[in-house]
């Protein structure tokens, strides 16, 4: 295994009066996925969003390949996919407008690669409907094409298999699966297990407070 | 560091994503103009939106000569004045909506993730903002202001000094809707906060559309205007960039 | 160039300690000073020629007015520090600046007013100093409205930083304008009285007021400062150690 | 003193001033005393909370 690309030292986090996160530390390999596992409020959600730069932590150190991610925050998030609960669609927009502008910002894609995704998270036939309309699972569906458009070596998943049919969890588990393959990393929050072999799975089990 | 391989999904993006440098495929002028045709095209999927601040507008002038008087001789001494409140007024309404479906459906964390320079990308935001309140406001002046007495050589004068004004009001408003993000019920603290930046716009732009009614050449404070909304352009998106970061804190 | 003393003052225990230290030390000059100069202006100082009496005021108008402006470029210097840096301590302080700096706000347009009275004729005259402080006012409002809006006191403490440095890059755009916009609507009421010519001694005790309020501004920060650093800090042992429990 | 007190006429305008610039220096002082007072109270309470726990 080649040496941590995303690690994380001893992550200090308060929110007001909370004491969130005391002293995670983790580290992310290629072709590795880390499950972040804990009860609710256990600090999942806040260590995604640590890990992606949108929460300074208050102390500890979080770096990427080895450089303090701060020195190149647009550079290290351009490198990386963050999706929350809700997968960030705008309601009047149709899932592949949706789609097109949310990869567009980050890199050229075509129309057939867009239309490739869709088809692979079984979304071909309601991609043009408004994502008002749309079913929560559906909309997950929408972020999983994203997932598969952006190319990008990080993935921070937050609940990715909730909303999600049988066929749709072992969608996401085939996805990770490609990510690892590629040499990529996922930094997945669920309290269920991962779809997915145990063997490239480590654990990070976060405690409440 | 080894170049890290991605495999192409669709044959036509064969783009390779290295860690290093993933985001060379967009350009920050092509991930603005995204920004830009987004909030345009949403904009346009909800037109009753769009039309909101107008109405406010041309209703706010309309109170001037109920309150007043309605004989234009009285009525043109305070037309420049009234047109310019109601602008500021009207624009102040549409700011709530500037950011606020943006922080609420998550778009605004993706663009601060997108590894694009968020201050260009509030810089577009607040570009359409301006194409779809400002410049209308500026457009529909002139019916205003003939309505309030004034003369039409004036309107020229009247709609540059609101085109020029309006980008400065939409900029500091920029601030202000960033600052109160995520702050339930904000709009008494949007006024609080953007009407005192807002004077010298007021000011000058008011002083512009007065000489132009009084058919005096309104070069000085059109240039002030212009200072005004160039200082806008350099600091306001930096400060909502930033303000946006912390509101996702 | 050596920066362990920005650091140390960066440090709350630090902070704490020496702001703890060093209030008496502003404390008891500016009550001294402030002292001597209402002395020297109340009753050493000869009536003006044309204000008679009434210019005595100055000697309250002026430091308030004074201390509206310093206090909110200093608040802006300090949350600029704090954005910069990251500095804790800082946001305190800027924390700390605003209802000091909104309160003598309203004690110069107050005065400002009784000053008004009898040089214009009017209790309220669309003064340029006057309209500027006025939306001074407003600024230092607006930054405590917003830092009260917010519920994550780290958010809010980074929101209102920004609001700070945005506001003092445009107080001296509001203060230009308003002055430009009084130029040209020359007001229909002159004063009746030129300003005062300051003979020595009148001039000192206004400069003694101002530097006793500045003194007094810093001594109120202080302890302002230690009550925003308490409430900053999270179960540190230095807290234990300083308050005994 | 009588004279002192009418300040040429101006007593109207000169004392409310002065007063009220007094006021707001003497509630500054005492309004910052009891902000410190109050967190140094808030931060045992927090202390004394912490320390029962572990």
């Amino acid at each position: 295994m080649s040496d941590p690309c995303l690690q994380a030292e001893n992550l200090h986090l308060w929110r007001g009066e909370r004491h969130v996160l005391r002293g995670v530390s983790f580290a992310l390999s290629r072709g590795v996925c880390l499950h972040v596992a804990g009860a609710n409020g256990a600090g999942k959600t806040s260590l995604l969003r640590t890990a992606c730069g949108l929460l300074p932590a208050e102390s500890g150190r979080l770096s990427w390949d080895g450089r303090d991610v701060q020195e190149d925050l647009a550079g290290f998030q351009g490198a990386l996919i963050y999706i929350g609960h809700e997968p960030p669609l705008k309601a009047d927009l149709s899932a592949l407008e949706n789609l097109r502008y949310w990869i567009g910002m980050r890199r050229r894609v075509s129309p057939a690669a867009l239309a490739s995704a869709l088809q692979r998270v079984s979304a071909a036939a309601w991609s043009e409907r408004p994502a008002r309309t749309l079913s929560a699972g559906q909309k997950r569906r929408v972020a999983l094409a994203a997932l598969s458009l952006a190319l990008v070596p990080l993935w921070l998943l937050d609940e990715p298999t909730t909303n999600l049919d049988g066929e749709g969890q072992q969608l996401v588990g085939a996805l990770i699966e490609e990510q690892l393959a590629r040499g990529g990393m996922v930094l997945a929050a669920t309290h269920q297990e991962l779809p997915l072999a145990p063997a490239r799975v480590r654990r990070l089990e976060l405690r409440l407070a | 560091m080894p170049e890290l391989q991605h495999a192409a999904l669709g044959a036509p993006d064969a783009a390779v994503a290295g860690s290093a440098a993933p985001r060379a495929a967009v350009t920050l002028l092509a991930a603005a103009r995204l920004v830009l045709q987004r909030d345009l095209t949403l904009a346009f999927r909800r037109r009753a939106q769009l039309v909101q601040p107008l109405a406010f507008f041309v209703i706010v002038t309309m109170l001037f000569p109920l309150a007043i008087s309605p004989e234009l001789a009285r009525l043109r001494e305070v037309a420049a004045g009234v047109l310019w409140v109601a602008a500021l007024l009207a624009s102040l309404l549409a700011l709530e909506f500037l950011f606020r479906d943006d922080a609420h459906d998550g778009t605004l964390e993706q663009y601060v993730l997108s590894g694009q320079p968020l201050t260009a990308l509030m810089f577009a935001k607040t570009a359409a903002h301006w194409l779809l309140t400002g410049l209308p406001l500026a457009v529909m002046a002139p019916l205003a202001a003939l309505s309030l007495g004034a003369p039409p050589a004036a309107l020229p004068g009247i709609v540059v000094s609101l085109v020029i004004g309006t980008i400065a009001l939409s900029l500091i408003g920029s601030i202000g809707a960033a600052l109160t993000l995520g702050i339930r019920r904000s709009g008494v603290l949007l006024a609080l906060l953007t009407l005192p930046l807002s004077l010298p716009v007021l000011i000058f732009g008011a002083r512009a559309s007065e000489l132009a009614i009084l058919g005096d050449p309104i070069v000085a404070p059109l240039e002030l205007l212009g200072a005004l909304a160039v200082l806008g352009i350099t600091l306001a998106p930096l400060a909502s960039a930033a303000a946006v970061r912390i509101s996702l804190e | 160039m050596n920066w362990t003393w920005f650091h140390r003052l960066g440090s709350p225990p630090h902070a704490y300690r020496l702001a703890q230290r060093l209030t008496p030390w502003f404390a008891w000059p500016a009550a001294i000073l402030c002292l001597l100069a209402l002395y020297g202006g109340l009753v050493l100082a000869p009536p003006d020629y044309q204000q008679g009496e009434g210019f005595r005021m100055i000697y309250v108008h002026a430091p308030t007015a004074w201390m509206s402006l310093m206090v909110y470029t200093t608040m802006a210097l300090a949350a600029a520090v704090a954005l910069i840096w990251r500095i804790k301590v800082a946001h305190a302080a800027a924390a700390a600046c605003a209802p000091i700096g909104a309160s003598f706000t309203f004690a110069a347009l107050v005065t400002g007013s009784l000053y008004g009275e009898p040089m214009w004729g009017t209790w309220w005259e669309w003064d340029p100093r006057l309209t500027s402080e006025l939306i001074l006012l407003f600024l230092y409002l607006g930054y405590m409205g917003l830092r009260a809006a917010i519920e994550d006191p780290q958010r809010a403490d980074r929101t209102s930083a920004v609001l700070a440095v945005v506001g003092v890059v445009n107080v001296p755009i509001i203060h230009y304008s308003v002055s430009w916009w009084n130029s040209l609507h020359q007001a229909p009421t002159v004063m009746r009285f030129g300003k005062p010519h300051m003979s020595p001694a009148m001039l000192w005790p206004l400069l003694v007021m101002l530097i006793g309020f500045t003194l007094l501004f810093a001594a109120l920060l202080l302890v302002r400062l230690r009550a925003e650093i308490l409430a900053r800090e999270r179960n540190a042992a230095w807290i234990r150690e300083e308050l005994g429990a | 003193m009588r004279e002192f007190l009418d300040m040429g006429g101006y007593a109207a305008f000169v004392w409310p001033a002065y007063a009220v610039t007094l006021a707001v220096v003497v509630a500054n002082i005492v309004w910052a005393r009891r902000l410190l007072r109050q967190a140094q109270a808030a931060a045992r309470r927090r202390m004394a909370a912490a320390g029962a726990q572990p």
